[in-house]
């Protein structure tokens, strides 16, 4: 059990995230949400690709021996790219918004009802 | 975003050329050493965003207009999909690596086994590189051109 | 007939070319731009349709056929470790509605959106939308779905915030691309559980390997969620009506193609990833495809009845069509419920070509809607019903076009979507009749509802406002009409449709062990 | 407690729940189930890619296409910014 500590850390980190998302009221406090559970799914996703005791996967002058998996470490470069246009996006209109309501309270943030 | 004291813009002018020098060290060595076109380009474009920072937004606008950022990732979208393009018409598949095998350009096959490798290896992936690094630098320094100058405007209105 | 093997790969690679020179090309001149895009997004279609013919025409009832394309090699190498295109008719099904509905909304731009500024991103954004569409349905590797998946949600989420002057387009989107992070963000969670423990991320791979361990279980309920999540079943509805409501009318268009990709992703997951575990027994001796599909029957009975009894108290026009929207999802999850609960049986498999036929039956008549809607608001600049009236007499194309929506949306005779709602009756019937009742009942509310717009919006007095109100353009008159064309279509041959398209759709979802053996065969 | 915080609260402790389940049950850290694919992109990386960086090789080469896909991501929001910040014609 002592060897899950990391997927632990992981599911930590996106129950932040997602307490920071379902029960903050300021917009920003929801995009630091919605940030930190994408650093969690990046964590998990790098933490599946190490074997025990093994060098990154780069042949250029290594020392030798097990190597760890290259594919889960280019799928989170992928994810974070992702993640950071997301964040641009998000963060720019939520800057709108400020411009529109003066607020970031996500409850006076309401003019679509019903 | 408005224009910092001289101390900060004068450290800037000294630290921006090496971090430059280096984000275009990681995407150059992407097939050899950690890093890529992803990374070096991140590099370059929070050297870019300090500069940013510490002059201000006016200042930066005036240098560079985000049409023309735009135009440049553009540019290195348009060169990465070609190299695709060109793996489909060299290679009969597309993304195929129709480079490596060829004696000239970056189409060494390094010897197999952990070793000191040769720059001139791994066919179209230096080239996807420099594509992606250029495509990376432009678009990352264009979103944050944009906000912070977005941003300024709207202070100074309401003043 | 022939078509060279790299067909797949340009359907994708096309529009991502043309979304990158788009933004060289509007530099030069407005005109050439539009004329570029449609262009593109022609050949696309283009592309999109030879490919169908050769696969509806190669793929008989037992052997569906595939069509694989490997990026970067010529062969696949065991274990997969490139990535594939894997192009079945349930994909291409798909794919034809995709590029339907985004070349009408091109079409319709080129007047619509006339008027305002940033039109070189408003395309560019638009084909990149299609090219991340298109890429969900086409692709065989998970990743490679989720990275399409996000593609789809920022471009679209971008184009719902195109109008920034208005806040609630604003609001609209940053809700909308909350969603569709946290539904990415656990697709790909979902993903990575599954790589952890086979090691693969092909779907066909994956399929073969999977055991259903708790893990999977876990895997699957996420994708599912997040995935109904985005396609707007009912606890997740809230975005929907304010996406679609606040976007300009082309977009919500093309929103409701990216909508149709989630839900087709949905139907991959359950039938194709998890497929070979489909009829095994789970908890209790209840086999998992009774367990999912009656977890998704009530979702879906909700669906429609708060989509109905929603649409119903609407003023604003395209609100109330997005609520029915949200009512004619529900319509399509009723049936792959069904389908899923009765797998094996008759009436099962009706249900299923019943719901894969209501999929572009209601992408055809509620984008004409919205079309519609679109066009009220080019000539009158209102949204609200209550400021209408009296339209009929100046718009008569528009009035005969939304007579046409109307009907086939609520399913009424001659047209579309009787046909595919008749299928969903019958079947959902012989699962449980209360079901069929609650179905045909919220339908003829729904059009009772059209019924009122229709009377408030086109009937009544001539309003002295609306004096000078014209026809709209005639390239907007054209995207419309293009729709309704293919609604009569649909609506006086169903069978032709149903046998030469919808089967072998439905087919290819069924026939898991066919879709194993022609992609992980030819290795 | 409000109605929304209700709410809330049951999708967060069900969110909550499934999570930390799928956390004790993954496989112990460090040491794999199954390796297949990972170990034929280690094997064979330089001889059909000829680069020695393994990340980069599936980066640019295995998985190219996802690659492409990522660019274009960047450059849709990129486009979404600009256009988000666009000047109006009422401004």
């Amino acid at each position: 059990m002592i060897y899950n500590i990391p997927f632990i850390a992981v599911v930590c980190l996106i129950l932040i995230g997602l307490y920071a998302l379902v029960f903050k009221r300021n917009l920003i406090k929801m995009v630091i949400g919605i940030t930190l559970i994408e650093s969690g799914v990046n964590l998990f996703l790098i933490t599946l690709g190490y074997r025990k005791g093994s060098i990154a996967p780069i042949y250029t002058s290594s020392p030798g021996g097990i190597m760890a998996l290259p594919i889960p470490q280019a799928l989170t470069l992928t994810s974070i790219v992702i993640g950071v246009a997301v964040l641009a996006l998000m963060l720019s209109l939520v800057i709108h918004i400020y411009r529109h309501y003066g607020t970031l309270d996500v409850r006076k943030v309401r003019r679509l009802k019903e | 975003m408005t224009e910092m004291s001289k101390i900060v813009r004068t450290i800037t002018a000294i630290a921006f050329p090496f971090s430059m020098i280096y984000g275009l060290y990681v995407i150059a060595h992407g097939h050899l050493t950690p890093g890529g076109g992803f990374q070096g380009g991140a590099v370059v474009a929070s050297a870019c965003a300090m500069v940013l920072v510490a002059f201000g937004s006016k200042w930066t606008l005036d240098k560079i207009k985000e049409k023309r950022l735009s135009v440049f990732e553009s540019i290195g979208a348009i060169a990465f999909i070609g190299l695709a393009f060109f793996g489909l018409i060299f290679g009969a598949v597309f993304f195929n690596n129709f480079l490596v095998g060829n004696d000239y350009l970056f189409g060494i096959i390094p010897v197999v086994g952990s070793g000191l490798a040769d720059i001139n290896t791994a066919g179209v992936i230096p080239l996807m590189n420099f594509a992606v690094g250029l495509k990376v630098i432009a678009g990352l320094f264009a979103i944050v051109l944009v906000m912070a100058y977005a941003t300024t405007n709207y202070k100074e209105g309401k003043k | 007939m022939n078509i060279p093997a790299y067909t797949p790969a340009l359907i994708v690679a096309v529009p991502l070319l043309g979304a990158f020179l788009t933004l060289l090309i509007s530099r030069i001149n407005d005109k050439l731009r539009n004329i570029f895009v449609i262009l593109v997004l022609g050949l696309n279609s283009l592309l999109v349709g030879l490919l169908a013919f050769n696969i509806f025409t190669k793929s008989t009832p037992d052997s569906p056929f595939i069509y694989t394309y490997i990026f970067g090699a010529k062969d696949v190498t065991l274990p997969v470790v490139r990535i594939l295109f894997e192009v079945d008719a349930m994909s291409i099904f798909m794919a034809i509605i995709a590029s339907i509905l985004v070349f009408v909304a091109v079409i319709y731009s080129w007047s619509f959106m006339k008027e305002n500024t940033g039109l070189d991103k408003y395309y560019t954004l638009l084909l990149l939308l299609t090219a991340g569409m298109l890429g969900m349905m086409l692709t065989g590797d998970m990743f490679n779905f989720f990275v399409f998946l996000e593609i789809t949600s920022i471009a679209s989420c971008a184009l719902i915030a195109f109008w920034t002057n208005k806040a609630e387009s604003v609001e609209a989107a940053f809700k909308y691309i909350v969603i569709s992070a946290i539904g990415a963000l656990f697709v790909l969670f979902a993903i990575a559980l599954l790589y952890g423990q086979y090691d693969a991320l092909n779907i066909a791979v994956l399929s073969n390997a999977i055991q259903y361990t708790f893990l999977d279980k876990i895997a699957l309920v996420l994708l599912i969620v997040a995935l109904a999540m985005k396609a707007g079943i009912v606890p997740m509805h809230m975005w929907l009506p304010d996406s679609y409501g606040r976007a300009p009318s082309t977009v919500t268009l093309a929103l409701v193609g990216a909508t149709l990709a989630s839900l087709y992703g949905v139907l991959r997951v359950i039938f194709t990833l998890y497929g070979n575990i489909l009829l095994e027994p789970a908890k209790f001796d209840i086999p998992v495809n009774m367990f999912i599909g009656w977890l998704i029957i009530p979702l879906a009975v909700i669906s429609i009845i708060v989509g109905v009894i929603m649409a119903l108290r609407q003023t604003d026009f395209k609100r109330l069509i997005a609520f029915a929207a949200v009512a004619e999802i529900g319509y399509m999850f009723l049936a792959i419920g069904t389908g899923l609960a009765a797998m094996g049986t008759a009436y099962g498999r009706t249900a299923l070509e019943g719901g894969i036929f209501h999929i572009i039956n209601d992408a055809l008549d509620v984008g004409l809607l919205f079309l519609v809607a679109g066009a009220i608001y080019y000539a009158t600049k209102e949204w609200s019903l209550d400021e209408m009236g009296g339209l009929a007499r100046n718009m008569k194309y528009t009035t005969i076009f939304f007579i046409i929506g109307l009907l086939a949306v609520a399913g009424m005779p001659p047209f579309n979507g009787f046909a595919s709602k008749l299928l969903i009756y019958e079947s959902t019937y012989q699962l449980n009749p209360i079901l069929a009742i609650v179905a045909i009942l919220c339908s003829i509310l729904l059009l009772a509802t059209f019924v009122k717009v229709f009377h408030s919006a086109f009937m009544g007095p001539k309003l002295p406002k609306f004096k000078d109100v014209k026809e709209v353009p005639k390239s907007m008159l054209f995207a419309m009409g293009i729709l309704v064309c293919i609604i009569i279509f649909f609506g006086l041959f169903p069978n032709l449709v149903l046998e030469n398209i919808v089967r072998p759709a439905a087919d290819a979802l069924l026939s898991n062990a066919q879709y194993l053996s022609m992609v992980l065969g030819g290795a | 407690m409000s109605k929304r915080n209700l709410v809330a609260a049951v999708f967060f402790s069900i969110v909550a729940v499934i999570f930390i389940f799928s956390a004790l049950l993954m496989h112990p850290f460090g040491v794999l189930d199954e390796s297949d694919m990972d170990d034929y992109v280690i094997e064979n990386t330089q001889e059909e890619t000829g680069a020695n960086n393994g990340v980069t090789s599936v980066v640019f080469d295995y998985r190219g296409f996802d690659t492409l896909g990522e660019a274009t991501v960047l450059f849709t929001a990129v486009a979404g910014v600009i256009m988000i910040f666009r000047r109006l014609k009422n401004d």
